[in-house]
């Protein structure tokens, strides 16, 4: 397990979580790159059947993160966010998804040094819980195999 | 006037001066945006956090700094000083000096690397000199222009002809040592000036140990030293030796309401609120139990959720203790010793780790030498002299002023001022509105329908910023294996002028329908590519980014193999995604060039005038029978101006207007419609059509139901006051004993605000009693005075006359009876300790000020009201007349208690945003917002009710369906994440493109 | 009320009064079935058809389901749970107040064939009620249960068996009231490693044929397009295959949660005995927990997904 | 054909299984009895009849045809597999009810015929030597004999068993039931004609008479087509569709192919009529938009147009699971009475 490298989805708002990941990048902080991102416009956006598909598709994790409560580009998509957050949290723990798999964070466009500290924590949370197996589809038998 | 020029000078790039310059832009002037230093922002830029929402500041001011910074009709000229003002109002000539920056805006691309090498550290005045940046440097991560600087004093190649590192690194050959300043001159039509502040520099006060002690610091220096972006990155420790204090005090009024040290009488009125906010935000980022104590003389929490503010860091253990500290005293460990007398006049010794000093603002020297050279009036304390009854207009004709250069205040108030001097400046331009503004005009976009993507892929180098971590050649070769890429090349800066051309040439000789742009953020830089594809006929929102910079090749510099897999991958997800996009159409709408005012009051009249002066025509609805609202009953304002002459002549002004019409004894019955089409029935049945609309209905003096108010004729209200004071009351003028009672019905249980202008008005009634009859005893009995700002100055007036000031806490009530028919009031002086017994002729009660709770009105046009029934505005900070609805604004009390020049600032303020919306004949709308899918709508509503602007309604015309106003529709795709069937998608950010770039990123 | 026989004539007193009244054009309710455990939603437009109500406990519907878009007055017959899922379809828009007359009726809990076949291995030929037992006949035996013994699991826990706050009209006495659902097992398996979590909730549909018998038969499920059924995309596979079919099934816990009323029509519909409700269960208790929300508790209330708090609760975010 | 009695199931079971054929048998997993591949120790007896009805043995919920990938050799092509064929092993089904095995010939009928041959159906259901088990007890909600069928029904099978004390007794039907038994050890010759038609006599007096659909049959279809009882009955309908998954008749199904980068799966998968996406084009029209139009083509189906189209045979073979797990119990038998008035 030593050598395995996490595949994160990442969902960021753009007005503050994405923002901060362009100023980690002024800022030259660096962490490491086993993330991708999904630019949303905010989390409200966030259609919890996204967390599902990157996870049934093969992630090993998901990070969200969006404007901290009260800071919402549009007043109060964060807030409407935040409900289904807490459900589909719940809901996906209780199912039995190690607790390290799936993260959410409020990050502003101005901090770049917790943007950071957030990514390092996310990537070692979830390459410590080890390769998804459990939550994803199997892969597509294409009987390849038997071909070679 | 003989010429009238359609453009106006902003001076200032701060919030204030930003918004006043986006009012004027978006209503057809032209504007130069002249700003002294490398980048706008302003104050406003160093904040962490902003009370009373703890909202980012960098956050909520970044967007209007983009904006400012694109706008079409906003002429940025920074680093620029004003030399001159000559002409007159309608055609001023402003002469200015540009100075040089060293570099080549056109090709600086912000990377950076120029700042690797160069030798020369300068404290960073940006963090408050708590650290250092290099000679050549850029103001602060997300500045406008984001644009690097050399600072000549300090680069030793300026300086020494030393050096050169900057020139030899700088991938874009973007340094010129060899710029030099020019001088140009402005034609413009008014200028509005918003030079701001500086923040009260302590060294002087030996008191406070600020200048030998490394415990002390100024409020700003620490909340530098709170931001994410600080010295520390939010970590509070002391400067001096990073200990994490475990006590910190902060100390109220320095170089405020202090005429002994500072010369500055006045109050600064935002430091008691910066302070709790700092305190609270303090304590949050401690990870451990931090003691936070706030020594103030009176807190002055009267603005908008203040007061709850207040309360809340009380509940959250931030200590309050009423005094001014005489003596600090350094401890051998770096801590600090205070010596203070307390409440009860008791001697106190307690030592803290650190000390925050609550400096107050003030007017720079440079601000003052300028004013005087543009022959502006100033107060005493050197703030520009204004009216009450017009607020932002100074003493020379054409010059208008916005934030703190007419008196100390908060953001909301700089803004409203902002606007209320845009529309103020722009009064008398309107002939010349749209003569010198700019429009673009792009190429219809070609027909794409029917055709299969054929995608663009542009991977940019941006210099070695990309390159030298990313394996360029390799992402290129890989996007040209993805499916539909048509096309897929490196550029050396994709952003430059020559490239842009160079992709307009390809798009049309490979017939591309798609881009894609693998380089920076597309928070920066996804416009210019927009506007590129306009350019070469391409819908623009065929376009998307991968930021393979700041993202990628910036933080994984110590890892090209994946940093090369990860751009890859990021490129991947970005074709998938924009295969999937669609041409996404913008509509225009008509706008009704006229406004409904809602409310005839000094707000409604004030907005209805400032409309007309641009042009626009509006009806005033007025629920009384005579316009005026409760301005009709006020005596005069704290400036002493005589409230009804005024108001007579404001009522002659709308009364001569052709274009307001005033309509009495109405209400709003029936609303339809939305920005630039709204359709109000009134209660008389007339029938108004309007593009926007200003609810401005007002607020109620609250009906006290304690000290014997109704019970006795002698107890009386403000306004009840100040009628007998107009009528010459003769039993009022031959009274000898007057007590006032302050925040009844504010500020308790129920009604947890301030009523923010009882105290000022309080102390004004007594310094006219005092001058009228100088042996009238006078007692006000209060909790804390807020005479905010200069107001200060009566206060202190009115000790000096002899008025006696008795505080009592909220827990001890005065107790008023009456024996016979005289009033008797009781008092605990808690400084004395003993109960005091006034028998006054007359009591005042400074009642508070109470919401009209127009929520009927508000749901009518969807706009809502704060639990305490003020309306609720699109953002506390930077949207203080704007609703979350557009085409709705609002001016006046019904957005909160406030004194008449503020009521005016607000009105006027009202109309510059409204003025941005009628100015434009058609809206255009679309693009990036929410459409229904009928098939998959359910009508169950939850679309509608997350939509945070009531842009979603279900239209019985449509079986009860979901209907989208594109018009409202912001984009936010709240409504598409919360559909259970996915009957909302949002344009540009659909289902099918984002399931597409999951599927790509794994 | 003492006998069952009363109780139907109530109802059918009550219902043909409706029609009369112009309060409703149709009454909803049920009528026995064609075989044992079954029993017929009935759909009555004149007095005669009135004739056929019937209490029963082998409703394995809810009649709340048929009122989305139903044109006209309706007048239903409502046990508790289908007095609160009507609540949510107002609430919802999907049938207006205006056009709904609520018959409550006191609830004693539907009973569960499978807990009754578990309890009888004989072949069962017939199957009648009254007030509290049902009696079950073979090929020549008969023999009684209490009803209270062979309740639906989701009826164990009821919170509304009688449905007074909601109805407009109320038929039966009250139903004495029960503790409600505690969650103790959900709580406890909530202790457990994720594997096993994951193993039991991956085991609950493991037979699952994506029928979709549950989702029709919940009242919350009117959406004209169900997620599974997207065609652009079509992001959820159609076979039997284990992540699809559990995808599906969270997903709709989740598209009920602050909704769902605990009517356990999805339970009882489901052919293949998956305990469905246990993933409903999970939202259910985090939406007490944190919004104390109960679905259609009033006729004014905002669904919990539809609103929010500024000062919402959301430790687990960073 | 041939009789033959044994006198221990399990050995005969034993037999089956050591023919060199897969045994697939009723077995109890769960609490509910499944067709399922056993060994002969776990097959159960005592069931009124397996919960699914035993279509999913040759056609099951997702059947994987074929698989395609990228061709490496040639960009823009891809590579065709069949998938699955190769592996259909020769396989003995015991414990088949009559009504079930009625039903699969029904089924059979539409997977192979003078149009069409489905190879998955084909090597499945011919490669299976299929042994009936009559209905001693016929359960409360059995009506085979309302449709034609018989509790000792022989249609669709190869050999059809009865339960005699630990025994069986057992008839050929078909020369591969002759040769299968042929083959097998522990047989007895003759015993159990004569004793059948006394058993299927009386489990027969349990059963209900003759549904009356001669008039639905006769009539022309547009007349049943357009009776007004169809949006009665469909208007408590859920369009849950979990009489058209228990049927033993129904066999519709949807293609579906599902991709990664490097490839794809082709699959089909139970689909049912029930579904109002089951009949929606790609242009978003639907013929079949409503419930009412659904709810009657199922019955239409069952009862007018296999009839139609396979001479006679009824499309309902009486096996009750649709009444016992319809929720809103929309009754098979109570539909045709409606449509033959």
């Amino acid at each position: 397990m030593s050598d395995f490298e996490p595949r994160i989805v990442a969902f960021f708002c753009n007005w503050c979580t994405y923002g901060a990941a362009d100023l980690a990048g002024v800022s030259r902080l660096d962490y490491p790159p086993n993330f991708r991102v999904v630019r949303l416009p905010c989390t409200g956006r966030l259609n919890p059947k996204y967390i599902i598909e990157a996870f049934k598709r093969g992630a090993d994790g998901v990070w969200v993160s969006g404007c901290h409560p009260g800071d919402c580009h549009y007043i109060a998509g964060n807030y409407h966010a935040r409900r289904k957050f807490v459900l589909l949290h719940h809901m996906i723990e209780a199912v039995g998804v190690e607790p390290g798999r799936l993260h959410f964070s409020w990050i502003s466009s101005a901090e770049a040094t917790k943007f950071q500290e957030v990514a390092r924590e996310v990537v070692e949370k979830v390459r410590a819980s080890g390769p998804n197996q459990s939550f994803r589809k199997a892969e597509l038998d294409l009987g390849l195999a038997e071909v070679a | 006037m003989a010429k009238v020029v359609g453009a106006v000078m902003v001076a200032g790039g701060g919030v204030a001066g930003m918004q006043a310059a986006l009012d004027l832009a978006n209503a057809g002037y032209y504007v130069y945006m002249v700003e002294k230093s490398l980048a706008i922002g302003g104050r406003m830029a160093q904040l962490d956090k902003t009370f009373p929402t703890n909202d980012c500041s960098m956050c909520i001011i970044s967007p209007k700094l983009v904006e400012v910074g694109r706008h079409i009709n906003v002429e940025l000229l920074t680093l620029t000083d004003i030399l001159a003002i000559d002409g007159s109002e309608g055609d001023f000539k402003v002469r200015v000096r540009k100075n040089p920056r060293y570099i080549d805006m056109s090709k600086c691309i912000a990377c950076g690397e120029c700042t690797k090498k160069c030798p020369v550290k300068v404290g960073n005045d940006y963090n408050e000199l708590l650290d250092t940046r290099k000679a050549v440097y850029v103001q602060y991560a997300q500045a406008v222009p984001l644009k690097y600087g050399i600072d000549a004093e300090k680069c030793l190649k300026l300086t020494k002809g030393r050096c050169g590192s900057c020139e030899k690194l700088c991938p874009a050959k973007a340094i010129d040592y060899t710029q030099k300043a020019e001088e140009a001159v402005l034609n413009v039509g008014s200028v509005i000036l918003a030079p701001g502040f500086t923040p009260f520099g302590p060294r002087g006060l030996e008191t406070y140990r600020y200048a030998d002690s490394p415990g002390v610091m100024t409020a700003l220096e620490f909340e530098r030293l709170l931001g994410a972006t600080g010295p520390t990155m939010g970590h509070v420790v002391r400067t001096s030796d990073h200990k994490e204090p475990k006590a910190i005090a902060f100390l109220q009024c320095v170089g405020s309401r202090d005429v002994n040290r500072a010369d500055n009488g006045y109050c600064s009125s935002v430091c008691c609120m910066y302070a709790i906010k700092e305190a609270i935000i303090a304590k949050e980022h401690a990870k451990y139990d931090l003691q936070v104590t706030i020594f103030y003389m009176d807190i002055r929490s009267f603005g908008k959720d203040f007061e709850r503010y207040y309360e809340k860091a009380k509940a959250k253990g931030i200590r309050f203790v009423r005094s001014r500290i005489h003596t600090i005293q350094p401890l051998a460990d770096g801590g600090l010793r205070f010596h203070y007398v307390t409440d009860h006049g008791r001697s106190a010794t307690e030592d803290f780790d650190m000390a925050v000093l609550s400096h107050g603002l003030t007017i720079t020297a440079e601000t003052v030498k300028m004013a005087r050279q543009f022959g502006l009036a100033m107060d005493h304390y050197n703030f520009a002299k204004t009216s009450s009854f017009s607020p932002v207009a100074l003493s020379r004709p054409g010059i208008y002023a916005c934030g703190v250069f007419t008196g100390p205040k908060d953001i909301p108030s700089s803004v409203m001022e902002a606007s209320a001097a845009a529309a103020a400046a722009s009064s008398k331009l309107a002939s010349a509105r749209g003569t010198l503004a700019r429009t673009v005009t792009v190429p219809p976009p070609v027909d794409i329908t029917g055709e299969p993507p054929r995608v663009g892929v542009f991977i940019c180098h941006c210099g070695i910023n990309i390159a030298s971590v990313v394996d360029i050649d390799k992402v290129v070769e890989f996007a040209k294996t993805l499916p539909f890429v048509e096309y897929a090349s490196n550029t050396m800066f994709a952003c430059s002028q020559d490239n842009q051309e160079q992709m307009v040439k390809l798009i049309k000789e490979y017939r591309l329908n798609r881009i894609v742009v693998s380089a920076c953020s597309p928070r920066t830089h996804e416009p210019l590519f927009m506007e590129t594809l306009a350019e070469a006929g391409l819908n623009k929102y065929l376009f998307e980014m991968a930021n393979i910079r700041n993202h990628n090749s910036w933080v994984h510099a110590g890892n090209p193999v994946e940093a090369t897999r990860k751009a890859m991958d990021m490129t991947e997800m970005a074709v998938a995604k924009a295969a999937l996009l669609a041409p996404l159409t913008e509509n225009v709408i008509d706008v009704d060039p006229t406004a409904l005012v809602i409310g005839g009051g000094v707000a409604g009249l004030n907005t209805a005038l400032a409309l007309s002066s641009q042009g626009y025509k509006s009806v005033v609805v007025e629920k009384e029978g005579r316009t005026g609202g409760n301005a009709n009953r006020l005596m005069s304002t704290a400036k002493d101006e005589n409230v009804a002459q005024y108001l007579a002549g404001l009522q002659a002004k709308v009364e001569a207007d052709p274009n307001i019409s005033v309509v009495l004894n109405a209400e709003v019955d029936q609303v339809s419609g939305f920005v630039g089409n709204f359709e109000t029935t009134l209660t008389n049945g007339d029938l108004v059509k309007h593009g926007v609309t200003i609810i401005a209905t007002g607020a109620k003096e609250h009906r006290p139901e304690e000290y014997l108010y109704g019970q006795h004729p002698r107890v009386l209200t403000h306004l009840e006051m100040d009628e007998k004071f107009k009528a010459g009351d003769a039993e009022v003028a031959e009274a000898g004993a007057f007590v006032f009672i302050q925040c009844v019905g504010s500020r308790e249980t129920g009604r947890l605000y301030c009523s923010k202008v009882c105290c000022t008005h309080t102390v004004h009634s007594a310094v006219t009693l005092k001058k009228k009859n100088p042996k009238a005893r006078i007692f006000v009995l209060y909790r804390d005075i807020r005479t905010y700002g200069q107001r200060e100055d009566i206060y202190k007036e009115a000790r000096d006359l002899g008025v006696i000031f008795v505080r009592y806490e909220p827990e001890r009530k005065p107790r008023v009876s009456q024996t016979g028919g005289k009033l008797a009031v009781e008092v605990h002086d808690p400084v004395s300790g003993r109960d005091l017994i006034i028998n006054p002729d007359f009591l005042v009660l400074a009642s508070a000020i109470v919401s009209g709770r127009e929520n009927a009105l508000g749901m009518k046009y969807k706009v809502p009201l704060d639990e305490d029934g003020w309306f609720f505005e699109a953002h506390q900070k930077l949207r203080p007349v704007d609703f979350a609805t557009d085409g709705m604004f609002m001016a006046g009390l019904c957005h909160y208690p406030k004194p008449l020049d503020e009521v005016v600032a607000q009105a006027q303020a009202a109309a510059a945003r409204a003025v941005t919306v009628l100015t434009q004949p058609k809206m255009t709308v679309g693009g990036i917002v929410a459409e229904i899918n009928h098939d998959k709508c359910s009508g169950c509503g939850v679309c509608a009710a997350v939509c945070p602007y009531s842009a979603i309604n279900l239209d019985p015309a449509k079986a009860g369906k979901a209907v989208v106003n594109e018009a409202m529709c912001k984009g936010c795709g709240t409504c598409a994440a919360s559909c259970r069937s996915d009957a909302p998608a949002l344009r540009g950010f659909t289902n099918a493109g984002l399931f597409a770039q999951i599927a790509a990123a794994l | 009320m003492t006998s069952l026989a009363d109780l139907n004539q109530n109802i059918q007193t009550a219902a043909r009064r409706a029609l009369a009244d112009g309060r409703a054009e149709v009454v909803f309710g049920y009528r026995q079935g064609t075989a044992p455990f079954t029993a017929a939603p009935h759909f009555a437009r004149t007095p005669e058809d009135c004739g056929q109500f019937v209490w029963t406990s082998f409703a394995r519907v809810n009649l709340a389901a048929y009122l989305p878009k139903y044109p006209g007055k309706v007048a239903l017959i409502a046990r508790g749970c289908e007095a609160r899922s009507a609540v949510g379809q107002v609430v919802e828009s999907q049938f207006p107040r205006e056009n709904l007359y609520v018959i409550g009726v006191g609830c004693q809990g539907m009973v569960d064939p499978e807990a009754v076949l578990a309890r009888e291995k004989r072949p069962i030929r017939e199957v009648t009620e009254d007030l509290t037992t049902i009696n079950l006949a073979g090929d020549g035996w008969t023999a009684s249960l209490p009803k209270a013994e062979v309740l639906r699991r989701n009826c164990k826990t009821c919170v509304c068996r009688t449905p007074k706050d909601l109805a407009d009209e109320m038929l039966g006495g009250d139903a004495p009231p029960l503790p409600a659902d505690d969650f103790a097992d959900l709580k406890a398996l909530a202790a457990k490693p994720p594997q096993e979590k994951m193993a039991y909730f991956k085991g609950l549909v493991k037979d699952c044929l994506r029928c979709y018998a549950c989702r029709q038969a919940c009242p919350l499920c009117y959406c004209p397009v169900c997620f599974v059924d997207e065609t652009r995309p079509q992001w959820l596979g159609k076979s039997n295959d284990a992540m699809d079919t559990f995808t599906f099934h969270l997903l709709r816990a989740f598209h009920c949660a602050g909704r769902c009323t605990s009517c356990g029509a999805c339970e009882a519909a489901c052919p293949m005995d998956i305990k469905l409700r246990e993933f409903n269960r999970l939202l259910e208790e985090e939406v007490q927990k944190d919004w104390q929300f109960v679905p259609g508790a009033s006729w004014d209330q905002k669904p919990p997904l539809t609103t929010y708090r500024p000062d919402d609760e959301a430790d687990f975010i960073k | 054909m041939a009789e033959y009695t044994v006198k221990d199931k399990l050995s005969f079971l034993k037999a089956a299984a050591g023919s060199g054929r897969r045994l697939l048998a009723p077995s109890s997993k769960d609490g509910r009895v499944r067709l399922a591949e056993v060994t002969p120790d776990r097959v159960a007896f005592d069931y009124l009849n397996t919960h699914l009805s035993p279509k999913d043995a040759f056609f099951p919920q997702t059947e994987k045809m074929l698989a395609f990938h990228k061709d490496a050799a040639k960009p823009g092509a891809f590579v065709y597999q069949p998938l699955g064929l190769d592996k259909i092993q020769p396989t003995v089904v015991f414990g088949l009810r009559p009504c079930d095995a009625r039903g699969l010939a029904v089924c059979d009928r539409v997977f192979q015929n003078d149009r069409f041959t489905d190879p998955y159906w084909k090597t499945k259901y011919e490669g299976a030597v299929k042994i009936g088990l009559a209905c001693q007890a016929p359960g409360p909600n059995c009506f085979c004999t309302a449709v034609g069928g018989s509790p000792f029904g022989e249609d669709g099978l190869d050999v059809l068993a009865f339960t005699k004390g630990e025994g069986l007794g057992l008839k050929t039907l078909t020369p591969a039931g002759d040769e299968f038994l042929k083959g097998l050890s522990g047989l007895e010759s003759g015993g159990a004609a004569g004793e059948m038609d006394g058993l299927k006599k009386a489990a027969e007096s349990r059963l209900p008479g003759p549904l009356d659909l001669a008039k639905a049959q006769a009539a022309p279809v547009m007349e049943i087509y357009n009776q007004p009882h169809w949006k009665e009955t469909a208007d408590r309908c859920l369009n849950c569709g979990t009489c058209t998954f228990f049927c033993p008749t129904c066999h519709c199904f949807d293609i579906q192919d599902e991709e990664n980068e490097r490839g794809g799966v082709r699959m089909r998968n139970w689909d049912t009529c029930m579904s109002w996406l089951y009949t929606i084009h790609g242009s978003g029209h639907n013929p079949r938009p409503t419930k009412t139009e659904r709810v009657r083509q199922r019955f239409m189906h069952k009862l007018k147009y296999i009839p139609l189209k396979q001479g006679g045979a009824c499309g309902c073979v009486g096996c009750g699971r649709c009444v016992q797990h319809c929720p809103v119990n929309i009754d098979i038998r109570a539909v045709a009475v409606d449509m033959s008035k």
